[in-house]
């Protein structure tokens, strides 16, 4: 029963939070939502044995990536909601359209399968805690690589910022 | 073999005089184009009359002489062929070209394209004779085509006058349909036969009778009907008739049109075979004996009676032919080749003095002031309306009496063919009374005789005229000994003997003088305004008469005008809206639906977002239900 | 006794990851279609930890590692275009962006 | 003789290439360097005349690896046929060269267009395999569309966008079928050979003898055209430019149903002797069709257009009969037509220079005022109709007595062709030179002169000698219709 | 330490091309930040980087000699032929694309330096991309690149249709990189994979019967998301957008960069890992490569936009590509063939673009290169042969990728989509004579301003031309090269 509690309590909040991030009107709640489904991922996080996971997600996510969010959001202004009318034609119908298909699919797969994912290997006996240690054990052996070459990745990303978003003073003294 | 050669040149003669005054043709004045075309005329008729000698001597035996292989298989070889038919037309030819030319030389000088026209005359004698002398169908046929343009040439030679120039084409493309019947012919001949030569093709025939022998005579019929201007095909004849008229004399009268004759005398031997054949020559022929006798009575226009009444005589020319009597129809054919010539070139007289006037009812009592064309022109009138002694009492009476003496359904023919002959003699006697003899209407001082050189062939022909008829009388069957040769596997019908034949020469001889009878009475007498008599239907008959029955209105409304709306039709709406439309169509409608389907690319990033999301589960979807994936 | 197996989370993930979708449809708002990105590579380190556990194997942790870099990496370089986009047209809107289209 | 052969392809290759290579400035060295240019591949035409024997049927003489891993070759020879076409082909644009007028004649890349022309149509001409035939008949779409687009008339967008759709259209069914008998000759021999041998030495069943030959045939058939296939022609010949209409005529055409006779017949005879009847029927509504449609043009170009849809219509149905006498008939007329409508085409290009109008209805007396010109078109209509003595005659006599054999009743109708052509030919010609000068402009206008006159010459020296001593020709083409005729009597003798 | 690396298979010469390109782009942000430097040091930098890079290339080969097909790093980074052709392709397409790079960036003024790294980087994240085995590595390496191409789509940032492609290739982009990784992640969470050969050895450890339709699923995602990358219909409709948007000097490196890695990378799944179970998605693959061909077909029959035309005609030649790749092993290799062919002729339109209507333009009408033939000849003539590539005409590269193409196709009994294939390059011929029809043979009234075109880039476009009729004349060598691709696989 515990379990199921511990999988339902935050299944819900991830799902409201994601529900609030798409419906919500005003960009900070969004922002809030997307804040409440990280959090509650984490938690669920923990209860598979993913403490060093949890972790890094409340720190990096919750943390750094919601600041550069709200700090967007904050720039370039909150009180704008968007227009809810659909100004797209045909728009809403392609949707509806998306969704019946995608439930058919799933009723298909669940008449045929039931709810079933169908996984090969049965649930493994072995629990991994997902330490520190373990990981850094792994990480820097076998994935030594990727893990070095995400660094690139992160210079990408700020040169790609650089390039787009940071103004030289001699081009606003053009404007 | 040197003989043979002469052949060729007799053939290559005129074709010379024509490519030599094609090209020297700017630097000759009219007494230079004279001197040439007149000496190779000259040379022509000698190089014709020895090897007529020549064969005369043989006894007729066919001279051959095979040129150059002009195709491998089938062997098809450029060959010529002479024996007593072709003998006599080649003579025939050379001599009136002759004549002709001579007449020519007059009344086409201060012409400017004087070189022109005896260049395209001697093209014309080079494709009559190589039609004539010609060893096979292939070589036939070339003549037979060139003939044709050459009289398209010819009668188009006032190229700027609309009515020539049209009347050329009519020739040419009616010419064309017979030519396209001939075509078929040759195809079913070269598939049955796979041969073209004459020779091989009669013996063959002979011996085996081809059982769609009576297609390809059918066929063949429909060539000879467009080159000799028989019923459906015959009315480019008259308006022919814008040519010089020394061409037309030639052409319309002497050779060109007898061509179809002389063709179907040349397959006598597989034509005997074919009764459908022969029916529907005479059958034919008779009708447009007729028909053309009845359409010459009311014309206005001098060449268009002479016209007419050669369309009629050649149909008399078929009707022998039907009848089987062969040498009847070349003896016609030479006769009427001497006395039509005559009449024309002495309308042509006629035409000149009256400075290009051509209606006879202008005309009248030219009699005296024209003494020597006038009677020449009489001898002419009275050999073709069946005179004795003149040639056509002789050769006519001899195709009446064949038919007569076919018995069973030829009496019925008999009797309409001498109201044929009867008919001519009418319209004949009109044509000459209304010109020579009718009180004038118009001022004639400054009518004179024709110069020399125009009276001098007619005189020349007139002597012909009376006495050519002897060549085959029945008491001296000369031509039937020179065609004896040609026609000696053929059934030949003959004339009846003794009292009939006398009664049926006087009947005929009746039908002429009644028909020139007739003529005096009501053109000169004025018989009918002096009784007051009351023919019905008069004014009608006249019309149906000089519109010849409305068959050329017909002709030009169904065909004509019927061929060039129904391409125009076709033209538009199956060219232009189907065809191409459907093309054109094709294209706008991609077009069109690409436009519209490109207002999917809204430029929206949502729209896309849209895209990749329903895509991607329709294929997820086309996965699962792809066959051996959930099974 | 229901037990909570690993399909379970699957579909939380798998419920998740189509929110994100349908929020990217939904919203006009780049930010927030941005968000929903975010939800969506959310379920697929979830469904990282699930395989994890499931299979007893850290790899799939160390596969969220790199996730999330990824997204971290993103979330720099989506929000400069936004920003740099805002500054011409003052707003985040998609939907005023469809000048190249057809 | 290696390399006499693929010469008839990179002389012109090279000569055009040398053409660019000229300054703009002297432009005037441009036409009488062209024109000793295409003077090389005749003369090489006429070294084989001379030092060959080309009475055979055809003969691979030189070969190139192209794809080896696919073990395809590109294989060049030569025919009697082949070489008739090619020297058809040389001649052609040498006289096309000739009759240029000075806007055409000084612009490099109208001339480089004509001999980049020559060069593929050759080509087509000389491949000994399916892939350089197709390679060389796409390849000539190039100059094609440029001579149309730049050099065209009023609505030239719309005639070389259709010109290129149609072939493209038609080629697709040519590459598939090439595709699939090197699938199948790989099937059988390990690699995807394509030259011509290696095809005839394979068995086809009956089914995919069928397939292929309607691929192939197909592709030719839009070439060539037939009936309902041949909008684009009359649009092209209207808008190309003469030299282009000359050469669209005289050799373009002759691609199509020599691909017909070199591939299509030979090759999937079970095929042809299935479909001959309905190639037959629309080669004979062509005939007529074509010959009607003509009748009733304004535009002189489009009607000696609409009599090539005609011509060729006989060509087709001398193809499809299938028997000797009507398949030699229709190569000669191949050449015949390219000889003729070349002329045609020429002589109309000769009258716009000077009047700048195709319109029938704008002329009308000519003879008046150019009488060698009118003579000359005579001339030239004569033998397009096919009088006897001239050349149209030998081609279309031949095809009506071959093929009557096999279809009695449609050759009959066909023989009425000759009646319409004599029609349209002869009416257009009263309309054009006969009658009265009516307009103004055409009093002045000036008749033939020297240059004209040398351009024109050969082809009716041509019309007259083919018309008069057929033989000549016929030796060239004996061995080629002899191979496609025994193929066809083969399949016909074992059923 | 040797041992360990040993263990995990360190090996520097298999990465030496990212390592070389990522340290010449930090030379360059090292000089960008801290000195002042003329732009010719720059410029030389980059320029002999690069040529370290394609000298890396060729190590690789040395290595590929010696130990044949291997994997390095623990399984993280695969040495085969198909890496090593997406090696070569891709150092020759950041080769090809100096010049109208540099262009490009040079007249984006002070972001000169950022914008080279940012190429630089993404070059090095599709190496790793095609060098990578494990599916993660993949995602990094696709992220690294396709982050910088975003951002390169958006440098121009005072034209408001640059930034409008940025923002649509980068969600767009990052939906598809979700869907991609959701599809690894279910891959991994069904079937325990995430190397390209663990597929193959599971599958053929279990059975295709054993497999389960998670892990379809999860492929099919995996698809998804690079066949959007390569811009096959029905995920085609950022690439128009993004193509007109961006700089004209960086699309021609934009568009063949990401297909030369995306095709490689479905290249070697096709071939290696679900090589067995490849029939089950042939429906799938068919609709995607039907759609393609018909939608790219429908949408550039209408374009007045060039390089939105190119866009389209890209979607078309990904059908065929495609139809080449999922067919089977020859199919692959002319697939590879026609890769090859087809990059050359896209670098070579998009250079010829960047210098007519300049390297930061965004819109490119037709109208345009109206007179182009007038005004300079040589463009236009290589236009045309680049054009006639694209079309297929013979005696051009396009023909011979086309006809091998087919005739591969043809042999794998795939009639229809033979025949389909055919038809659109009926309908290709209409929209690629078209532009050529307005360069060449459509006059112009007012006079033309002359080109500036420097000999650099007469030289890169007049090879590029020699070498697409140089590929039609004598195709051998590359069909051979193309065929040693997948030797291992016949």
């Amino acid at each position: 029963m515990t379990e199921i509690l511990l999988f339902a309590i935050p299944a819900f909040f991830i799902i409201l939070g994601a529900l609030i991030v798409v419906f919500a009107k005003n960009p900070v709640h969004n922002a809030m939502g997307l804040v409440l489904t990280l959090t509650s991922l984490a938690i669920v996080y923990i209860t598979l044995n993913a403490t060093f996971v949890a972790m890094v997600q409340m720190l990096v996510y919750a943390g750094a990536v919601m600041t550069l969010f709200l700090f967007v959001i904050m720039m370039i202004g909150v009180d704008k909601p968007d227009q809810s009318k659909e100004s797209i034609k045909g728009q809403s119908l392609l949707i509806s359209g998306t969704l019946i298909i995608l439930v058919a699919i799933v009723l298909f797969v669940i008449l045929e399968n039931g709810l079933n994912w169908a996984l090969f290997f049965p649930e493994s006996e072995n629990i991994i805690d997902g330490t520190p240690s373990l990981i850094a054990g792994v990480m820097f052996t076998s994935w030594v690589l990727p893990f070095e070459i995400i660094s690139i990745l992160l210079i990408v990303a700020t040169t790609a910022a650089l390039a787009l978003a940071y103004e030289f003073k001699k081009s606003d003294s053009n404007d | 073999m040197i003989l043979e050669i002469l052949i060729l040149g007799v053939v290559a003669l005129p074709l010379l005089t024509s490519i030599f005054l094609k090209i020297s043709g700017k630097f000759l004045n009219e007494l230079l184009t004279n001197f040439i075309t007149i000496n190779a005329a000259l040379l022509s008729v000698g190089l014709s009359s020895f090897m007529f000698g020549y064969i005369f001597l043989e006894k007729f035996k066919p001279l051959k002489f095979e040129l150059f292989e002009w195709y491998p298989s089938p062997q098809i070889i450029i060959e010529f062929y002479l024996d007593g038919l072709s003998g006599v037309m080649m003579v025939l030819i050379s001599g009136l070209s002759l004549v002709i030319q001579l007449f020519s030389t007059s009344y086409m000088s201060k012409d400017e394209k004087y070189t022109k026209y005896f260049e395209y005359f001697n093209f014309f004698v080079f494709s009559m004779l190589l039609l004539v002398l010609s060893g096979n169908f292939l070589v036939m046929f070339f003549g037979w085509e060139l003939v044709g343009l050459s009289s398209y040439l010819l009668i188009s030679f006032w190229y700027e006058k609309k009515s020539a120039a049209k009347a050329g084409n009519k020739a040419f493309i009616l010419n064309r349909i017979g030519d396209f019947g001939f075509l078929i012919g040759l195809m079913m001949i070269l598939n049955h036969f796979h041969t073209f030569n004459f020779i091989a093709i009669f013996n063959s025939s002979l011996i085996s009778q081809p059982k769609n022998l009576d297609l390809i005579i059918l066929f063949l019929l429909l060539g000879a009907f467009g080159k000799s201007a028989q019923f459906p095909l015959f009315s480019w004849l008259p308006d022919a008739m814008e040519g010089p008229t020394p061409a037309s004399a030639l052409i319309h009268a002497a050779t060109m049109v007898t061509a179809g004759v002389f063709m179907l005398v040349r397959i006598s031997p597989m034509l005997q075979f074919s009764e459908i054949g022969s029916l529907v020559i005479i059958g034919f022929g008779l009708f447009t004996a007729l028909i053309a006798a009845f359409a010459a009575i009311n014309q206005e226009d001098i060449k268009k009676v002479l016209a007419y009444s050669t369309i009629s005589q050649l149909g008399f020319m078929f009707i022998a032919i039907g009848a089987g009597a062969y040498v009847a129809a070349i003896f016609h054919l030479v006769t009427h080749a001497f006395f039509k010539a005559l009449l024309f070139l002495g309308a042509g007289a006629v035409i000149h003095e009256m400075h290009h006037e051509q209606n006879i009812h202008k005309m009248g009592g030219l009699r005296k002031k024209m003494p020597i064309t006038s009677a020449m022109m009489g001898i002419g009138t009275l050999a073709i309306s069946g005179i004795p002694p003149l040639a056509g009492f002789w050769s006519k009476d001899e195709i009446l009496a064949s038919v007569f003496s076919k018995g069973g359904i030829y009496y019925g023919f008999w009797a309409l063919s001498l109201l044929a002959a009867f008919m001519t003699a009418f319209y004949m006697g009109r044509h000459w009374l209304l010109i020579f003899i009718k009180e004038p209407k118009i001022d004639l001082d400054n009518v004179h005789e024709a110069p020399k050189n125009m009276t001098r062939p007619l005189i020349i022909l007139g002597m012909f005229t009376i006495f050519i008829g002897f060549i085959n009388t029945p008491f001296f069957h000369g031509l039937e000994k020179v065609l004896e040769e040609t026609l000696h596997h053929v059934e030949v019908t003959h004339l009846p003997e003794g009292l009939t034949l006398a009664i049926l020469a006087i009947l005929s001889i009746g039908a002429g003088f009644t028909g020139l009878a007739f003529a005096y009475l009501i053109y000169i007498f004025d018989v009918i305004s002096y009784f007051k008599v009351r023919i019905p239907f008069l004014i009608e008959i006249k019309k149906l008469s000089k519109n010849v029955i409305y068959i050329n209105d017909f002709g030009n409304a169904v065909f004509v005008k019927g061929l060039k709306s129904a391409s125009r039709r076709i033209a538009v709406n199956i060219e232009g809206m189907t065809i191409d439309g459907l093309a054109n169509g094709i294209s706008n409608y991609f077009l069109k639906s690409s436009t519209r389907m490109s207002y999917v690319q809204t430029g929206l990033v949502r729209s896309y977002v849209v895209y990749f999301g329903l895509f991607t589960l329709i294929l997820i979807f086309i996965f699962l239900i792809s066959p051996g994936v959930l099974a | 006794m229901i037990e909570v197996t690993s399909d379970w989370y699957l579909t939380l993930s798998a419920i998740l990851f189509s929110i994100g979708f349908l929020g990217m449809m939904f919203r006009k708002n780049a930010l927030i279609m941005f968000m929903c990105i975010e939800l969506m590579l959310n379920a697929v380190n979830l469904t990282f930890i699930t395989a994890s556990r499931h299979l007893g194997l850290i790899d799939g942790q160390i596969a969220v590692f790199f996730v999330l870099v990824v997204a971290a990496a993103e979330v720099v370089v989506g929000l400069a275009i936004i920003v740099s986009i805002f500054k011409k047209q003052e707003s985040a809107s998609v939907d005023m962006l469809s000048s190249s289209k057809g | 003789m290696i390399g006499l052969t693929y010469s008839f392809v990179l002389i012109p290759l090279v000569s055009t290439i040398f053409i660019f290579c000229i300054p703009k400035r002297r432009a005037e060295l441009f036409r009488p360097l062209t024109i000793f240019l295409s003077l090389i591949p005749l003369g090489l035409c006429l070294y084989i005349f001379l030092n060959q024997n080309l009475k055979t049927s055809f003969n691979v003489v030189d070969k190139f690896s192209w794809i080896s891993a696919y073990g395809i070759n590109l294989t060049f020879g030569l025919s009697g046929m082949s070489f008739l076409l090619i020297t058809l082909n040389c001649l052609l644009v040498l006289l096309s060269i000739l009759s240029l007028n000075e806007n055409h004649g000084h612009s490099k890349g109208f001339l480089g267009s004509l001999m980049l022309l020559q060069a593929s149509v050759n080509g087509v001409f000389l491949a000994g395999d399916l892939i350089s035939l197709f390679i060389f008949f796409e390849a000539l779409l190039i100059p094609m569309y440029f001579l149309m687009g730049i050099w065209g008339g009023e609505n030239r967008r719309y005639a070389t966008i259709k010109f290129i759709l149609f072939t493209v259209f038609g080629s697709i069914f040519i590459l598939a079928g090439t595709i699939y008998t090197g699938v199948l000759s790989y099937l059988s021999s390990g690699s995807f050979a394509l030259d011509f041998e290696t095809i005839s030495s394979l068995s086809f069943t009956s089914s995919q003898s069928k397939i292929l030959f309607l691929l192939f045939t197909f592709g030719f058939l839009i070439k060539v055209p037939i009936f309902p296939l041949h909008t684009w022609l009359p649009d092209a010949h209207v808008e190309a430019p003469t030299a282009g209409s000359i050469l669209l005529a005289g050799v373009l055409l002759k691609v199509g149903a020599y691909g017909i006779l070199r591939v299509s017949i030979p090759f999937f005879t079970e095929g042809f002797i299935e479909y001959q009847f309905l190639i037959a029927i629309l080669s004979v509504i062509g005939i007529i069709y074509g010959a009607i449609v003509a009748i009733v043009q304004i535009d002189i170009k489009k009607l000696i257009a609409y009599s090539s849809i005609s011509h060729m219509g006989f060509v087709m149905l001398g193809i499809s009969a299938g028997r000797f006498l009507s398949l030699e008939g229709a190569v000669i007329q191949m050449i015949n037509h390219g000889i003729t409508s070349g002329a045609l085409f020429m002589l109309v290009g000769f009258i716009y220079d000077r009047r700048h109008t195709r319109r029938i209805s704008d002329f009308g007396g000519l003879k008046q005022s150019m009488p060698i010109y009118a003579g000359v078109f005579l001339f030239t209509s004569f033998a397009s109709i096919g009088l006897p003595g001239l050349n149209g005659f030998v081609g279309e006599f031949m095809i009506l007595m071959g093929s009557f054999p096999t279809f009695q009743f449609l050759s009959s109708i066909a023989a009425f062709g000759v009646v319409l052509a004599a029609i349209y030919m002869l009416w257009a010609y009263q309309r054009m030179f006969n009658g009265k000068l009516i307009h103004e402009e055409n009093k002045e206008i000036h008749d033939l002169n020297s240059k004209e006159l040398v351009a024109v010459a050969p082809l009716l020296l041509l019309m007259l000698f083919i018309g008069i001593y057929p033989s000549f020709i016929e030796s060239y083409v004996l061995q080629d219709v002899s191979v496609i005729y025994e193929s066809i009597n083969n399949i016909l003798g074992e059923s | 330490m040797s041992q360990i690396s040993e263990a995990i298979g360190f090996n520097l010469i298999v990465i030496s091309p990212t390592v070389t390109l990522v340290i010449t782009a930090l030379i360059l942000l090292f000089f960008t930040i801290t000195i002042e430097t003329k732009m010719i040091v720059k410029k030389v930098i980059t320029f002999s980087g690069i040529l370290v890079t394609l000298f890396c290339v060729f190590l690789k080969f040395g290595l590929f000699s010696q130990n044949g097909v291997s994997s390095y790093f623990t399984q993280k980074i695969l040495l085969d032929e198909f890496s090593l052709f997406g090696n070569v392709l891709i150092g020759l397409i950041l080769f090809l694309n100096f010049i109208p790079i540099w262009g490009t960036s040079y007249e984006l003024n002070e972001k000169t330096s950022e914008a080279i790294i940012l190429i630089l980087m993404s070059a090095s994240g599709f190496f790793l991309m095609v060098d990578a085995e494990n599916l993660i590595m993949l995602f990094i390496g696709l992220e690294i690149g396709s982050i910088s191409l975003y951002a390169l789509a958006g440098l121009n940032r005072i034209d408001k249709l640059s930034n409008e492609a940025s923002l649509k290739y980068f969600l767009l982009g990052s939906l598809a990189s979700c869907i991609f990784i959701y599809g690894v992640a279910l891959v991994y969470v069904s079937y325990s994979l995430m190397s390209v050969y663990d597929f193959a050895l599971a599958i053929a450890y279990t059975g295709p019967d054993l497999i389960p339709l998670t892990t379809f699923i999860g492929v099919l995602l995996i698809f998804v998301g690079l066949l959007f990358k390569i811009a096959a219909a029905p995920f085609q409709s950022w690439a128009p957008d993004v193509y007109q948007g961006s700089p004209t000097g960086y699309v021609g490196y934009m568009a063949s960069i990401v297909k030369v890695a995306s095709f490689i990378v479905i290249a070697r799944i096709c071939m290696v890992s679900v090589r067995f179970i490849l029939e089950d998605f042939e429906t799938f693959f068919f609709t995607v490569i039907f759609l393609s061909v018909l939608i790219g077909s429908f949408f550039a029959s209408i374009q007045t936009d060039l390089k939105r035309l190119i866009a389209y005609s890209g979607v078309v030649q990904s059908g065929f590509i495609l139809s080449g790749i999922t067919s089977g092993v020859n199919g692959t290799s002319s697939s590879m063939f026609y890769l090859f062919a087809y990059i050359l002729q896209l670098i070579g339109i998009f250079t010829i673009f960047s210098i007519i209507s300049g390297k930061l333009s965004s819109n490119f009408e037709m109208d345009n290169i109206r007179g182009l033939m007038k005004n300079n000849r040589f463009l236009a003539i290589s236009f045309c042969v680049f054009m006639f590539g694209l079309a297929g005409i013979p005696l051009t590269s396009g023909f011979v990728s086309k006809f091998i193409l087919l005739t591969n196709l043809w042999a794998y009994e795939k009639y229809f989509l033979v025949s389909i294939l055919l038809l659109s390059t009926v309908v290709g011929f209409y929209f690629y004579l078209r532009p050529i029809w307005i360069a060449t043979i459509e006059k112009v009234d007012e006079p033309i301003e002359m080109l500036l075109i420097q000999k650099s880039e007469y030289l890169l476009i007049g090879s590029l031309a020699s070498l697409t009729i140089l590929f039609g004349l004598l195709p051998n060598t590359l069909i051979n090269i193309s065929r040693w691709v997948v030797q291992n696989y016949l």
